[in-house]
């Protein structure tokens, strides 16, 4: 094996990304905004912002509040809706060069469906993941993606209807997370992503006033990325055969072996973006020199290889001694 | 916009604010009045984000060219790590960020108001104007004669200054819009520019509603990024065709932005508002009472 | 009001501590360690490591890693079974003057129960608190805490037998948390603890191996503050007059102020105490002083007092202001 | 044991080590060999856990009474942080913790055996030892030339020493047990004492075991608090009466522990073993297969 060069192009079961080091949705803008710092041409891909039906303004500021190594942020979902985002994101999306995933969201199973009847046939989209912490209103606001069922009736019926490869974005925090995962996959969905942020609060003692306007919001960055690994974990063990991207506090190549060795196939790079916009470029090759120094050569040879439970007997296969 | 690695040529208190200056070519080479930086925090913190700062003054040319100032008041646990370290140490700052200020074409006579660390972009604004051939006046308050921000600079850069202290251990004891109205009157100000804590911001506002008077303001909002990525530091500015408004970024659309157009008791608010199930779209908390 | 010195005190519907800053379960060894360094006399009172009806020898090392702003860990609930610790570790605990309470796992609603009868009458007990993350056998492992019906079970079945106050210990990690908490209550638990730590793992990328030999564990400490504000506001909100403790990433006074806020009567200090034996006195020191500047009186004014919504008008009532 | 702000007296390199030395009087007093300190890290890292060392030496008497000597090996964010802070700041420290090496009470010639910075307490042992009228014979194990622990230290303290590295740029090439056999006979060791890797300690607990000496190991494990306090510190240990063994706790039932006693093969484990559910009685992993 020695001598081969590793590469580091990724297949999710027929979505290839030419990295396994995305960004995650939210963290990326339109696709102009990095101009001079960084070449989004060599990220692993993007995923859009969530695309609701009709466009959402969001919630009030503050919007964002820093907690120890976590960012607390809330957008309310902010996005021009599907069309305008047609017209004028996905453009400049699609001109990076690398995959596009369109983020979808909704209030009902319905807007779901809709949000992905138009993208059907557009140009440069080459996924679409359904951003199952939307809250749905049959269910008094819970996520879609807390409970089995209102989670299969999206994923199932965006995966009937729609060309695209489905990815269906499920959150730790529920106990039916295994089951969940497994039933998406079942119904449809190409693949998942995992996890979303947890929801947290933050209390300025000053003023008596959360420090988001919107009163809770969502935890992202290092502080989670353990609980991504968990899960991540616990779904691949059940799943090994379904494309799962890991997602939750990538700062650097090493969170994102981590999340490769406990199960997922590629990663999103999320809050890190912000302070190192350069951070999916650096992630990928930190991944490459590890492959070297492992002798492997390629991420997929990393992917649950986490050594628990009985001495895995593989022989052939590279070691993580490196043979 | 770029991201380097520059070097502290120097750090030091001045007044209740702390100085950093640093050697930054490309960056100065670009910057200009109303712009920021964002400078990280080093890493193995337990915060992350980068802080922004308002770019103070830039040197293009002569012994100090290629440098930057920017000063900050410590207030937390970044500014803090900030005051400490010391010259010739590397910072890590992407910049120079967002759309800074207007020149006025035709308009002359520039009045520029500013509290506290307000005045660091308005100085820097007051030479490009001043060597533009504008008129420059300046109202700069604080809260005391710590807080005054480089009072001997901005006598030199203005062609009036009121500085004006909340507790009158400075200039005139007040706020800083007790004078703003003469000064307009006297200076003949046909332009007005501001940087300050918020409620400056919507006092200025309506002033210049009243007056007719066009206007300039630089917007803080919290930015989890500064880059246009987070869409964490919204704004809600009216549209151009007065339909309606969006929330726009701070970041990118401003924080140069106009008064005029900036929703003003929507965005400062007044009770926070907790969000109903589904807020705009997202949910926030389930067991909402009601 | 001015004037009026605050006091520490706390009543949570009977349940009196004499600050609102108690030690965690499984934080405290057992009474003795502390010697020398503190006075755990002075603290709001102590939770018990959880306790089992047969003695848990735990699972290897290593059982600990840091995590950003946290700690992972699992001791596999290790503890000597509910008669050593009536025999050797309760006298120790009681000897302290605050008030204990006992921490109670299980496997099955029946060793609850069990070891709860053998705690009645027992000496220097001053509640009891049901650890609901243990696994419940019957649904394969899954925590207690993580659905209704077996949370109740356990909690009802506990509080018809005991004669000492039961508080059920729930997690942040389910959708169904508020119901849970509800249903607890109703089924006769005295109070709620919240929230436990959450799933969490971490791999050692040198190795492939998790870095705690059980693969995975749970986190805590400081990363998990804003989700732990998250729940106890959730909660609180929903039942307001039962007594609700706060547990997650308390460090500071300010951290528990704003458990207080959003609606806790009292918190525990787990991981900080690891680093700050002090931290439970520092806390309560902090609380005071907080309580002086707002011109209040009793950490209970603080309680839920989270300015979110309409503008609260309780004329007479010290705002946040001060007045 | 006591919790106190101690000054840095020094902090310097020595070899691929770094020495602190704190002003620390009443920890100094009280420690014995083979107990340890637990030193804070600063407010704001993103790690909050004190880090555990050894202590290597104490001074009671003459000019530098009350001093405290420990070495560490720059590893970590932790140790990085502590190996760059310097002279006259403060630490955070708690100590002495754990119970030290028990001194033989008629036996009288020892040989302490060590690898990399496990010399630390041997030393402070090694003049305790020479203190009661003890013989002290030394083995000192290291990779390197840099990683071998004060060498002139150690020939002033030992009636004869062994330096063995592992690549042999000083004293033997080897390892540290190549040498052990032949010491104890010519040293006529009656009593074992060892500090270093675990796989050192186990082979000294065969060693012993073989020749039915008395040893002592001091232990190294993971602690979330060195205080008692969390049971993650955990070592299976024989109980007295022989029948089964205990978790217990390193850091209170040891450092200094009866290698005889430890169940090497449990507590060294083999291939990291995922607990089934429920553990011993905890849920690990809900969807373990089979
Ligand atoms: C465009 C812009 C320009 C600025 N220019 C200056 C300047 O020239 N001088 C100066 O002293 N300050 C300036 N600020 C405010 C400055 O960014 C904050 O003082 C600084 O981030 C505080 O960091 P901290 O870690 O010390 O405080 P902490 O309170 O510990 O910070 C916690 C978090 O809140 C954010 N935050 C805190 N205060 C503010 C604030 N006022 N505005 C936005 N975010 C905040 C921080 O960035 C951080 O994410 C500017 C802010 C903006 C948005
Ligand atoms: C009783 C005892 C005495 C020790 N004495 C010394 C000494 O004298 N000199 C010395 O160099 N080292 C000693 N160690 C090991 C020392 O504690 C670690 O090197 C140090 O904690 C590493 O911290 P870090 O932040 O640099 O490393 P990191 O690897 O970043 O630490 C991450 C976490 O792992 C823990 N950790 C890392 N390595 C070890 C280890 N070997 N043992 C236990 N915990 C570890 C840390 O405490 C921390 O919680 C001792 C350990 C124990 C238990
Ligand atoms: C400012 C911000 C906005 C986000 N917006 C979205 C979004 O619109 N849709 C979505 O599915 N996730 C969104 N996320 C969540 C991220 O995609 C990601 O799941 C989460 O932040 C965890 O990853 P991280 O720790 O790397 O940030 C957002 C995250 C941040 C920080
Ligand atoms: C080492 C350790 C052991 C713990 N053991 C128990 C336990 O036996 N029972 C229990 O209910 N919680 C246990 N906990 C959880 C704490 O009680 C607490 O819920 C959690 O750590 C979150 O609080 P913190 O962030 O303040 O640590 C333990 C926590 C730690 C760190
Ligand atoms: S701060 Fe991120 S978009 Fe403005
Ligand atoms: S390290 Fe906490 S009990 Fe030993």
């Amino acid at each position: 094996m020695a001598g081969v060069r590793p590469t580091l192009g990724v297949d999710l079961n027929g979505v290839r990304l030419p990295t396994p080091a995305m960004v995650a949705s939210g963290c990326f803008g339109t696709g102009r905004e990095l101009a001079g710092l960084v070449d989004p041409g060599k990220f692993g891909g993007v995923v859009s912002q969530t695309v609701t039906l009709k466009p959402v303004k969001g919630v009030a500021t503050s919007r964002m509040a820093e907690t120890p190594s976590g960012l607390l942020w809330t957008t309310g979902l902010q996005n021009p809706g599907v069309e305008v985002f047609l017209g004028s994101v996905l453009p400049g999306l699609a001109e990076v060069g690398i995959p596009v995933f369109v983020s979808v969201g909704g209030t009902s199973v319905e807007e779901f469906v809709r949000v992905t009847a138009l993208l059907q046939g557009k140009r440069g989209i080459a996924a679409v993941e359904a951003n199952l912490s939307c809250p749905d209103l049959e269910r008094g606001g819970l996520p879609f993606s807390s409970e089995l069922k209102p989670a299969v009736e999206v994923v199932g019926a965006m995966s009937r209807l729609s060309m695209l490869p489905v990815f269906a974005k499920l959150t730790a925090d529920t106990p039916e997370l295994v089951e969940i995962a497994d039933a998406c996959s079942r119904a449809g969905a190409h693949g998942i992503t995992l996890s979303g942020p947890l929801q947290g609060m933050s209390i300025d003692t000053r003023t008596f006033r959360p420090r988001l306007a919107a009163g809770t919001g969502w935890l992202s960055g290092p502080a989670i990325h353990p609980v991504a690994v968990a899960a991540v974990f616990r779904v691949a063990r059940a799943i090994p055969t379904v494309p799962l991207i890991g997602v939750g506090g990538v700062q650097e190549a090493e969170d994102a072996i981590e999340l490769l060795l406990a199960g997922a196939w590629a990663v999103q790079v999320g809050t890190a973006m912000f302070a190192n916009p350069q951070a999916p470029l650096e992630v990928a090759q930190g991944i490459l020199r590890y492959l070297k120094d492992k002798g492997l050569v390629a991420p997929g040879d990393l992917r649950g290889r986490v050594r628990v439970g009985v001495p895995e007997r593989r022989g052939g296969t590279a070691g993580p001694e490196g043979g | 916009m770029i991201r380097t690695r520059c070097e502290i040529l120097s750090s030091k208190k001045a007044g209740a604010y702390h100085s950093i200056t640093l050697v930054a070519p490309e960056i100065s080479e670009k910057a200009r009045p109303g712009q920021f930086i964002e400078v990280a925090v080093p890493e193995g913190r337990r915060f992350f984000l980068r802080r922004p700062f308002w770019i103070h003054q830039v040197s293009r040319r002569g012994g100090w060219a290629g440098t930057l100032e920017f000063l900050f008041d410590p207030r937390g646990e970044g500014t803090a790590w900030l005051a400490e370290i010391g010259a010739h140490r590397l910072l890590d700052v992407i910049g120079p960020l967002g759309r800074g200020f207007a020149y006025p074409k035709d308009l002359t006579a520039c009045l520029l108001v500013s509290v506290g660390y307000g005045a660091a972009p308005l100085y820097f604004l007051a030479e490009e104007l001043k060597a533009r051939g504008k008129r420059v006046d300046m109202a700069v308050g604080a809260a005391d004669q710590e807080h005054v921000f480089k009072p001997i600079e901005g006598k030199r850069l203005a062609q009036t200054i009121s500085i004006v202290t909340q507790d009158g251990s400075f200039g005139i004891r007040g706020r800083v819009m007790d004078v703003v109205p003469e000064m307009a009157d006297k200076s003949g100000a046909e332009v007005v520019y501001a940087a300050g804590p918020r409620e400056l911001l919507r006092d200025v506002a309506a002033f210049c509603r009243e007056r007719s008077l066009p206007a300039q303001v630089g917007i803080e909002e919290r930015m989890a990024c500064g880059l246009g990525l987070c869409l964490t530091c919204a704004v809600p500015y009216q549209r151009v065709d007065g339909k309606g408004f969006d929330n726009v970024r701070a970041c990118v659309e401003g924080p140069a932005m106009n008064p005029a157009r900036i929703l003003w008791d929507r965005w400062m608010g007044g009770e926070p508002q907790m969000v109903p199930t589904p807020p705009e779209g997202f949910p926030v908390v389930r067991s909402w009472p009601g």
